[in-house]
Formats: C-alpha cells, structure tokens, sequence
C-alpha cells in the first residue's frame, strides 16, 4: 500500500501495464517530455522510450486510426485525449472504426485499445475542457466505458482496460486528480472485474447511484442524509457500459427508491437509460419515479456559472428528499 | 464565381506522367524505372495479362450476379485493372493492405477466395475474408478512414523492425478527407513505411476530380515532404515499377511515399448508380481507347506471344473464376438468425446477452404459436 | 394537394425555402448535377445555380465547417449528409460549434443551418448507411432535432426547420423516399409548429410513441392490435428535441402504458429519455414499467440479418402484450 | 526510428523567409514587397511600434492578473507581436477574422473593448466580444475548427458579390489537424477569398514544430494549389506587406493564400504552462536577440524617430491600457444565478425553461429555508 494521488495512480497503472507488456504503447499529444498536461505520463517516455510513449502530431483523429492500425498489428496502444471537449475529432474513428472492426471481421481483428479521456467539470476551466461526453459512446456498440472515481481502482482498472481484448473508454475525473488514497499496485488480480459496479456506502432507504467525480460527492450526500436520519447506499457504477444491472437491482429492490447523479446533460444523459431499465426490472419494488440530478441541458458554461450546473452536495439532498417525498425544492409543483 | 470541376483544361487532360506502355502497346524505356522491371519477362507479361482479363471478368459476373438479385450491391474496378495488378502484384506477402470497396483487383492479386469477395456484397456479412489469411483489411466504405490504419500498421511495423509495408488504397474523392492528410502528417513526422496508393479514377460518384483539387493530386504529397509519382494507372507496367520503387523505399528506411495512379472508372461508381446524370459519353470513348488491357495484348501481340494457347488459357481461367465465384455466390449458407449478436465482444457482455435471450425467446414464441395451431 | 412520393416532398420543400429566402444554400455531397444519390435535391442546381446548390468536395467535417462560417455572414445553409453513418467526420463541427455558437457568443451569432440526414435501415445496404444516430444530438445542448414521417411533414417541416434560426438536424427516413402522400405546398403558414408531436392514431388502452420510418409500421400495429380488442394511440414525435412532453404526458395519463419503438440501439437510445421522462412526470398513473422496443445492442448488421435488428409489425405487437401484462415472448422470465 | 522533432537542422533553424526588418533593425529593400509599405511613413511606422508596446504591455497585464487570482487562465502573446500587429494593421474594417486564442493582438487592431478581451479568461462570460462589432469571431479554442469558417465565410463573401476577407488565425500545431487541410481543399476548390495566416512560433505546447512537419509549413499550400508565402514573424514590415499583398490578391478574385509567419513563443504556452519541462533556455535566449519590438525601435531609432515624446506616449499609451484592462477586470460584474440559461436557443425551448424554473424553485427553497430560520 502507497499513498498517492490519483494522477500518480493512473501514471502507476500505466507503467505497470507498459512493464508487463511490450505491445502496450502510448501516443497522445504532450505526453513525452510533458508528460501530458496533467502529468499523468510523467516520466514514462524517459523510461521507455519514444516508441512507446509516443508524442503524437496535432490530430486527434490520427491519434485513434493510426491506433487502429497498430492494434491491427497485435498492438495495445492506449491513446490520451487531452481533455474531453477534444474527442469529437476522433469520433468517426472511434465509432466507426474502433467499436466496428471486431463486428466487422467477424472476430478476427481485436482491437484492445484503451482511450482515456479527463472528464468533467469543477475545475474553473475554459471551454471544452469541462464535458461529459460519456453518454455518446455507451450508445455506442462494440464500445466498453469506465469512470473511475478513487486512486485504487484508478490504477487496477486502466491495467484492466488495457488487458481488455476490447476497446474502452476510460474516463479519468480531472477535477480529483489531487485526490490522494491508499494504492495497493499489485491488487490486480483479486480486483472486482471492470464491469461491475461497487456498493460504496450501504444503506437502505435510497439507492444513490453515480460515477466518476460525483462518487465522492455522493459519499458526502450519504453522510449528511445519515445525519438526517435517512439511509443512502451509494453504489459507484464504475462500467457505464455495460452497465452492472444485478448489482443495482439488487440495491433497488431493497430501497425502492432511486436517485442517478451525473454532471453531463439531463436529456439522453446515462440517468435516462438508469433509470428507465431499473423501473423495468424493478417496477412493483419502486416507491417513487427514479430521480435524476444531473448537469442542466446547455453547453458547459464560463468557469464562474458552473456551480449552479454541476450537481454538488445540496441538489443530491435534495433528490434525495424528492424520492422519498419528503419537502423539497420542487413541492407543490406537479413534477 | 469559376465553378470548380467545370475547367476542360484541368487535371483531367494533364498527361504528364510515368507511362511505359503506351496506349498502342508500344513500350517505352526508362532509365529510372525499367530496372524495376527486370524479371518481366513474356511468362510474366502473359500472367499479368490473365490477371487482368481474370479480374475484369470477375467485375462483370460480379455486376451480372448483381443484376440478377443475388447480389445486393456491386462496386466495379472496370477500367481501373492496371492500377490495382501492377500495384499489388508488387507486393510481398507480408506486406499488408487497406483498401477502400473498389480494390478487388487488389484482393485477387493477394490471393483472395472468391466466394468471401462477395459474401459482404451479398449481404451475408459484415465483411468477405480474415484479413490475416491475405494481409488485407476488409474494405472501407467510411471514405479516406483506412489510410490512417495504414500509417498506424506501417509505424508498429516500424517499432517491430519489420521491413513490411502497409499500403493504402484510395481515390481521388477520398484526398479531400482530412484523415487522409492526417494520415500523410503522420506518416512523414514518423518515416512511417506506408504507400498511399490513390487510384485517381477522375470520379467521385458524380464528382469530377477537378472539384477535390485543383492541381495534380500527386502535387499534394510533397508538401508533407512525402516524395510523389503521378503514373499512368492504366499502364500496368508502369504501376509495377512504380508501385516496386516505392514499396522498396519504404522497405530499407525511407519512410512513405505517395502514387497518384491517373485512370478512370469505365463504369457507374456502384451497380446503384447512373452515371448518364452527370457525365458526358464521349469521355468513355476517349478512355476506351486508352483501356488497360487492350494495351498489354497489344504489347503481347507484338512481342508474338499472344497465341491461341494463351488466349485460350486466359479464357478458361477467367470463366473458372467466373463459375466459381458465381457457384460460391449462389450457394452461400444464409445467416443464422440470432448471428447478428455474434462477435460485438471479444468477452462476456451481460446486457448484449440478455438482450439476446428475450430475442431468442420471442423467435421462440412463434415456432410455440405454430405448434399450437 | 398533390401527391407526390416523400423524397419529391422534401425536394419541394427545399425548393420552396430557396424561392422564398435568397440567402438559402445548400451544399453537400453529389447534389448537384446528380441530384444527390437519392434524388432528393434533383434539379435544384439546375434552376437555382451553382452558388446556391453546392457540390463540395468530398469532406464532411468541412461542409459543416464552412456552412458555420457562411452562417456567420448571414446566410442560412442546408447541409445534405449523404447516408447516416457519414455524420460522424462532422461532428466535432456540430456539436463543438454548430451547437454551441449561439451560447458562445451570447446570442450574437445565429446558426440557423439545417443538417438533412437520411437515416434508418430496412433498405439492404452495406455497412454504414443504415444507422440511426439521433441520440447522439438529442443528448447535445444546442441543437434542435425533428424526425418526419410522411410527405407532408417532410415538406413543412424541412420549411419550418430552415426557417428555424436554431439548429436543426432533420432526420429523413430513408426507407420510406418512395411512398406517396399528398402534400399541400402551402400549408406552411398553419401547419403544426415544428416541435410538437402529432397523435396519429388515437387510443385508450396503450400510448406508442416513435418517430421517422417505424410510424408507419406503429400505425399498422395500431389496426393489428385493433382486431384483438385493444385500442392503441400512435404519436408520432416529429420533433425529437426537444420532446414535447405535454403531448405524451396527456395520452400516458390516458391510457396509463407507454411503449416506445426505434430502430436505434437500445441502451441510451430516445427510448430510455422517453421511457424516464414519462415515469418521472405519470409515475401514479403508470400501470407498467414503459417498454422498449428497439435495435439491438450491435453495429448495424449485415442486410440479411436485419430484419432481426428492426422493430417490426410483430415486435411492436409482442411489446404491446408485455406492457398490458398479457401473455407476450417474455412471460415466466423475470423482467 | 527517427525521432520527428529532434532535427537540429529542421525547420526551425531555416531562415529562408521573407525579411525586410533585419533583427539589428536594418531595412532591407525588396522590389516585391517595398510597394505594398509606401505609405508607411514616420508616423505609421511610430504608430505599429506603439501597437506592439501596447500589446505586450496588455499580455503582461493579463499575466500578472491571472497570477494574482483575477483571471482564471492567459495565453500569452509575448514574442508574437510583429505577427500579430502586422497582419493585424493589414486588414480592412469590413474583412472578418477567424481566430485561435492567442490572437489578442489581433483583436487589439480590430478595436476590441480592453474588458471584452479577458471577460472569457476570467470566466464570467462564454466568450467577450461581439464578432460583429469589430468583424472578428471570439476566441476558438478547437485547434484548427476556425480555419473552415474562415472558408465559409469567404466563399459567402464571394456570393455577396463583396469584395472583403476573411482571415483565418492558427498556430503550427494547428496545422495537423484534419480541418486546416480541408479548408484548403474547400478554399482552393471555390477560389475563395480566405488568407490562411499561420503562426508558427515553433511549438504546440510542449511539442516542436519539426513534429507536426517534416519540411517547411509554407510548403504545404501550395500542394493544394494555394500561393504561399513565408516571412519574418518578428518583422512587423514584412507581416504587414505580406499580408496586403495576399489580401489584395484575395479581394480582386485570386483566391486564397497561406503565409507562413516564423516567430516564436517567448512565454508558457497558457499561464497554466511550466516551459522548462520540454525546452531548452538557450532557445529562448537566441530568440530574444530576434525581438520584435526591439527591431522596429533599432529602426526608429536610426531613423531618428525614437525620441522621448515617443518614447513616454508609447509608455503613456501602454500604462493608459493596461489600467483600463486591470479596471475592467476587476470591476467586472459577476453573472447571475440564472445567466447559464440563456442564449442556448433562440426560440422557446419547453424542456430547458422547465429545468431553469425547477432550478429558479430549486434556488428560492434556500432562500426561503434561510427566511425560516
Ligand atoms: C465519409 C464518407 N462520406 C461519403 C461517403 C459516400 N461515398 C461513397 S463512395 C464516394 C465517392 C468516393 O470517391 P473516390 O474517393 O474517388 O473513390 P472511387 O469511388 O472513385 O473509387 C462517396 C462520396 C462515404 N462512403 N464515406
Ligand atoms: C482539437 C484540440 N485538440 C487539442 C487541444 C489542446 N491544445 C490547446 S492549444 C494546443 C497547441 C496548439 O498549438 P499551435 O497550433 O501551434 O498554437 P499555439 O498554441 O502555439 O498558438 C493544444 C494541443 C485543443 N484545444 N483542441
Ligand atoms: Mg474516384
Ligand atoms: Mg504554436
């Protein structure tokens, strides 16, 4: 057990995973000497080299194709996004190609590459350096996405993403990059799969299910519910796609009641599909609708407006109090 | 404002290229690249000969399988049968191909069954062979996207050490793509070794190419600092050499390079397609005489080896090739149905498989309904 | 009235806009002399000109690109994508800029394009020309998103949108270019504002909701469901963001069962928005969990095996047996 | 392998570019250039040389504002006056300038309000300024994405039957991507009336110029069969003549052009940057005796000019400048609870008015909680 923040975590997991296998490769923008704006490559391309940890030109697109190409190869290349606004570029090869090519050579090419991908808000940034733009690619077949939300499974989970003969999505909350925690570096083969979810905080009234930067708030939003005399069990999603149904069923069946946080936009966010594949498999256990708190339906907004779009501690509350119809913002509105 | 593509003096005209053979079958002498030619001898000649005929056959049982409704979808090569034998008869067996749809020409010259050619035109399958059997990627409909995998394939090759190629195939339409400049970005900052094969077919659908570019294709390449050929595309010998030189280059270091393969597409862009909207008839006339293959019988002719034997020879291997792609067509197994679900994962996926049980389930129901009538 | 088939609608409807308003444009691939691939644009060049029905070279990121600036100077550009599966190269352009410039600039710039997609399978194609991508910008702030159904709306509404000084993405189902309706070329003026939903077909025990090419098959399984004694309502939603609730909200209060139908995948398709929408705004008056009825979870499939991947007649049935809790292809599995 | 951008003898030590300002402030005459600067006289010549002090003195402000917490993030200029300034002061009232974030040299020749230019940077606003009040887009933060508006613009421009540019802004990096190299495409198809103005200060954040390119970026243009030029990015004389020449060019239907302008990034690539992780302090010595303020002073100076009226209305004009950015900063109102919700659309937008009222409700429950207590 070390403790490390969580940038150094994902840098500890990478370096693992580069040391375990030579096919694994990196390329990105700024990741060399850099060591990437958030420095969470630091050091490796000193340590391996420049044809592993590969700077790559200015195109966001090529970074993914010329991955596939080398995934084509039998290589494992893991490609850094630089912040979240900046996927849209790759998206045709992404979706097109990367979550295609298994489907369509009917299983002879694997393409087991990891994409990381800084995500999320909070961190007083300009534009396109805020987004959540998850939902996008769990709409997208033939794709994997996790969100990991402390510096343990951080570092399990990328070595996870990489061993993946699949692609996924890896998506790294920016703004608890600072977060520091407890590592055990070689707890990775008893860690819980990639694809299931953990129960965090146990409870019983209210199922609070979310991912990524908010799992943190969620745990606070437990505690000061706990105080209120309500029990929350929080469980991180950890996979958003697939989504570990069995593990929330479970949990709302017991609660019968469900809030969904994220900060990425309501409409067609990952709450809807929650939302609505739990009050399919668990309608006769529901008390309430299940409640979404989420990022409002507009562009990021300047640095300066994003508290009032980001769900924190007071909005969770108060979906909290919405699902168990106690008194809340919206009483007395016909919701 | 000056329409682009409408320029009767433009890049269509332009004849300024590497030609060994001309349209009457005469050759022509190169210092630079008759070397590349050194082990063409009249065997040789004849079989790319039969390549072609054989591969223009297969283009016309193709569309005719089309037209009869057992294909869903046909993208001829007709006319483009130099470009894609020269080119890839001078590939080595471990280099590795991405094409585009229409480089089944490419395909057959790297060995391809003739049924998986057809299975994704028939809407079998998502697409035809392994790629590994015949180093060749399936094609690529998303235009210009495979170029990218080529650099990327050509830079692990690199890190392997390896001396292999990665070759991509495209057309004139797919220049203007950006992840074809992409592509050339990173395959000159990297030395990667990859040949960008553009077959410049003068046709985007009903674009001309004088709408994607208002130069020589071939001109664009340079300015990546990637070294460039413009080559007459119906001249096989001519692709060979040129496709020989470049495919060495890259072999012992010297990164990619670019051809610009200056042909025409004879045909509609796809068995869809009427190509009477947009372009003028006369413009086939001016390229029938400029045909691919008509050129090496002359140059056969000539050289007295086009005998009967030959031409009979040819005949025959193109109607088996013809026969066999048409039995394989017609006797092609249909798709099972829940095989769509098949191959989305590498591993366990539980709401895929889920979703795969209720569907068997409801199929299920029906074969239940009927045994209850 | 004429009747004319659907693609002639939208053709009539583009001409119109363009006779009506001279800084209307458009431009995209092979829709001049060719008349677009399917004919849709046919003689527009002819008889506007070259400067206002533009070939462009073969790059979609760039048609969207250079219509934001051409929107930037007043003009008011439709961008023809040629199939569904080749928006994806644009898509940083529409939902990095397209979509936020409004925001961005405090309403200063306007982007009032329209982005015309045939989407939708059922027509045999190869890979890539048969998808159904609207979730993708109904999950992204800024556009606005209409799906149309049948000649008329396809030719109001292609109006309605270009006028729009938003952003609109029209969705145009392909598989359905070829069958006639009639169509009143006048009928701008008090036709149905671009985003409100239609009842089709009215109804008491069950509420289908859907859109694009599966309305016409929604209303046959309205006539189906009839001989068996259950009166189904079919809303088209024409518009898809944003959705108008109060028009769903008012037939599920109704009928109390909501299923919902499209040919996109499931997971975080518009079905999961709808189906948690309505069970946060009807959840009293729900007497079953909303069903799904979907594309499967699976790149577009090969054409032969695409009648397993598409909502049909029969599914739509089977999902109407499930959320009226009668004997359907699921009954004894838990769901 | 080759490492791109380790080549000592790249790009960035090639000096073959247009310079009529030597570094030592010589003036060097050029047949082709000298007429587009005859009506540079003393006066305008003080006249740049002041834009250029202020400038750098307004970049250092907004430095050390954001140093003090004022602004949330600067991306500094410094180094790239010439450039900047010299195009800049080329442009007419009625061309419309397409930009990255760098360019707030620019927007100072455009007339932009001083608060307009930081209320971005501080985070209170989307993005400052009206495009239309001085015919400059904000701020593009998507490398590349503003060259095709520029394109668009341009080929609206040449609908309208109007002769003004439109003026694209982007940095080397820039170069690699996708959409820079279809605006090309697009702007060379349609001869549109587009200058590509380039920056090339060397590097993309930590990643040198010799990455994204194996030759010279000014190389690249003209394979698309665009003009192109390379110049002096520290010679504001050279950036000024330059750029009149391709604006001209542009505006009596020559369509587009490139120009390549070689400078240098003397500050952190944003104020969020540590520079000394990826390069050399040397580098920046040696480019510091390439200043390009300091060279038009040397000029002023030999000429005379420089003298100390100039001297304190330069330094007034600066200070002058730098107190109204530093007011506007700080006395800038903060937005309201509700600002987020505007200007999503322009019309009605049921579902968003729901959730701004749920959230207005959402806001009011505390203040009502805190009347209750
Ligand atoms: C990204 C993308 N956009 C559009 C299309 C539709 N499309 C298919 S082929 C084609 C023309 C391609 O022309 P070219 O690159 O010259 O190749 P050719 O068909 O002539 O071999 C177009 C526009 C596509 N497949 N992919
Ligand atoms: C699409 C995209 N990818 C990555 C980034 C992150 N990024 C911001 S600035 C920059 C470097 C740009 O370099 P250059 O084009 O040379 O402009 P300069 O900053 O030197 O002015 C990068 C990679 C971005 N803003 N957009
Ligand atoms: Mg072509
Ligand atoms: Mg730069």
């Amino acid at each position: 057990m070390t403790t490390m923040t969580f940038g150094r975590a994902i840098n500890t997991g990478l370096r693992k995973a580069m040391e375990n296998d030579p096919r694994v490769v990196i390329i990105g923008e700024d990741i060399g000497a850099l060591g990437g704006v958030f420095r969470i490559t630091d050091e490796l391309q000193k340590d391996f080299g420049a044809h592993r940890v590969i700077d790559a030109p200015l195109a966001e697109s090529a970074i993914l194709g010329t991955a596939v190409g080398m995934a084509y190869r039998g290589y494992r290349p893991v490609c850094e996004i630089q912040f979240d606004g900046f996927i849209y570029p790759a998206f045709d090869q992404i979706v097109s190609q990367v979550a295609k090519l298994h489907y369509r050579t009917r299983g002879r090419v694997r393409m087991p590459l990891t994409i990381r991908v800084p995500f999320g808000g909070g961190i007083g940034a300009a534009e396109h350096h805020s987004e959540s733009p998850e939902a996008y690619f769990t709409h997208t077949s033939g794709l994997r996405v996790v969100a990991v939300s402390n510096p343990q499974d951080a570092c399990t989970v990328i070595q996870q993403a990489i061993a993946s003969d699949d692609p996924v999505l890896y998506f790294e909350p920016k703004r608890r990059y600072h977060t520091k925690g407890d590592v055990d570096e070689n707890a990775l083969e008893d860690a819980l799969p990639m694809d299931r979810a953990r129960v965090e905080v146990p409870g019983t009234d209210v199922t609070l299910v979310t991912y990524g930067a908010l799992v943190q708030t969620a745990r606070e939003a437990a505690r000061a519910a706990e105080d209120d005399g309500v029990s929350v069990e929080v469980i991180d999603l950890r996979s958003l796609s697939p989504l570990d149904y069995s593990t929330v069923e479970a949990s709302v069946r017991k609660t019968g009641r469900l809030v969904v946080t994220h900060e990425a936009a309501r409409t067609g966010g990952l709450g809807a599909e929650i939302a609505a594949s739990l009050t399919e498999r668990c309608f006769y256990y529901l008390e309430h609708a299940p409640v979404r708190i989420t990022g409002m339906d507009i562009p990021y907004p300047p640095a300066k407006m994003e508290r009032h779009h980001l769900p924190d501690l007071d909005r969770i509350l108060d979906g909290v109090d919405r699902v168990l119809g106690r008194p809340n913002s919206l009483t007395g509105l016909e919701d | 404002m000056s329409l682009p593509g409408t320029d009767p003096t433009g890049p269509l005209n332009d004849e300024s290229y590497i030609q060994l053979l001309a349209p009457d079958g005469t050759r022509i002498t190169s210092a630079e690249f008759d070397p590349w030619l050194e082990d063409i001898d009249g065997d040789r000649l004849a079989g790319l000969y039969e390549d072609m005929v054989v591969v223009r056959r297969l283009d016309q049982e193709a569309t005719a399988l089309q037209r009869q409704g057992e294909l869903a979808l046909w993208p001829p090569l007709l006319g483009q049968e130099a470009a894609q034998i020269g080119s890839g008869r001078a590939l080595r067996k471990d280099d590795f191909v991405f094409s585009s749809y229409r480089e089944n020409g490419v395909a057959y010259c790297r060995g391809v069954d003739l049924t998986d050619m057809i299975r994704v035109w028939r809407g079998n399958r998502p697409s035809g062979w392994d790629p590994y059997e015949i180093n060749m990627a399936t094609p690529q409909v998303i235009i210009g996207a495979q170029t990218l995998h080529a650099t990327g394939y050509a830079m692990a090759a690199k890190f392997d050490g390896d001396d292999a190629v990665a070759v991509a195939y495209f057309g004139d339409g797919a220049t203007s793509q950006g992840d074809v400049n992409e592509a050339m970005v990173f395959a000159a900052s990297f030395q990667a070794p990859v040949l960008f094969f553009c077959q410049n077919n003068q046709w985007a659908i009903s674009e001309p190419v004088g709408l994607q570019a208002q130069g020589k294709l071939s001109d664009r390449a340079p300015g990546f600092g990637i070294p460039s050929y413009r080559v007459d595309g119906n001249d096989v010998l001519a692709c060979l050499a040129v496709t020989r030189k470049a495919l060495d280059h890259a072999r012992i270091g010297g990164g990619p390079s670019f051809i610009e393969a200056v042909t025409y597409r004879m045909g509609p862009h796809t068995t869809a397609d009427d190509p009477t909207r947009y372009r003028d008839a006369n413009e086939l006339e001016d390229w029938k005489r400029r045909d691919p293959i008509d050129r090496l019988a002359a140059l056969l002719s000539a050289e007295g080896l086009l005998d009967e034997a030959l031409r009979q020879r040819v005949q025959q291997a193109a109607d088996d090739a013809a026969a066999e792609m048409r039995a394989g067509c017609i006797n092609m197994a249909e798709p099972g149905d829940l095989e769509l679900f098949e191959n989305v994962y590498t591993a366990p996926h539980p709401v895929l498989a889920r979703q795969r049980q209720h569907y068997e389930r409801y199929l299920d129901s029906f074969e239940a309904a009927e045994w209850g009538h």
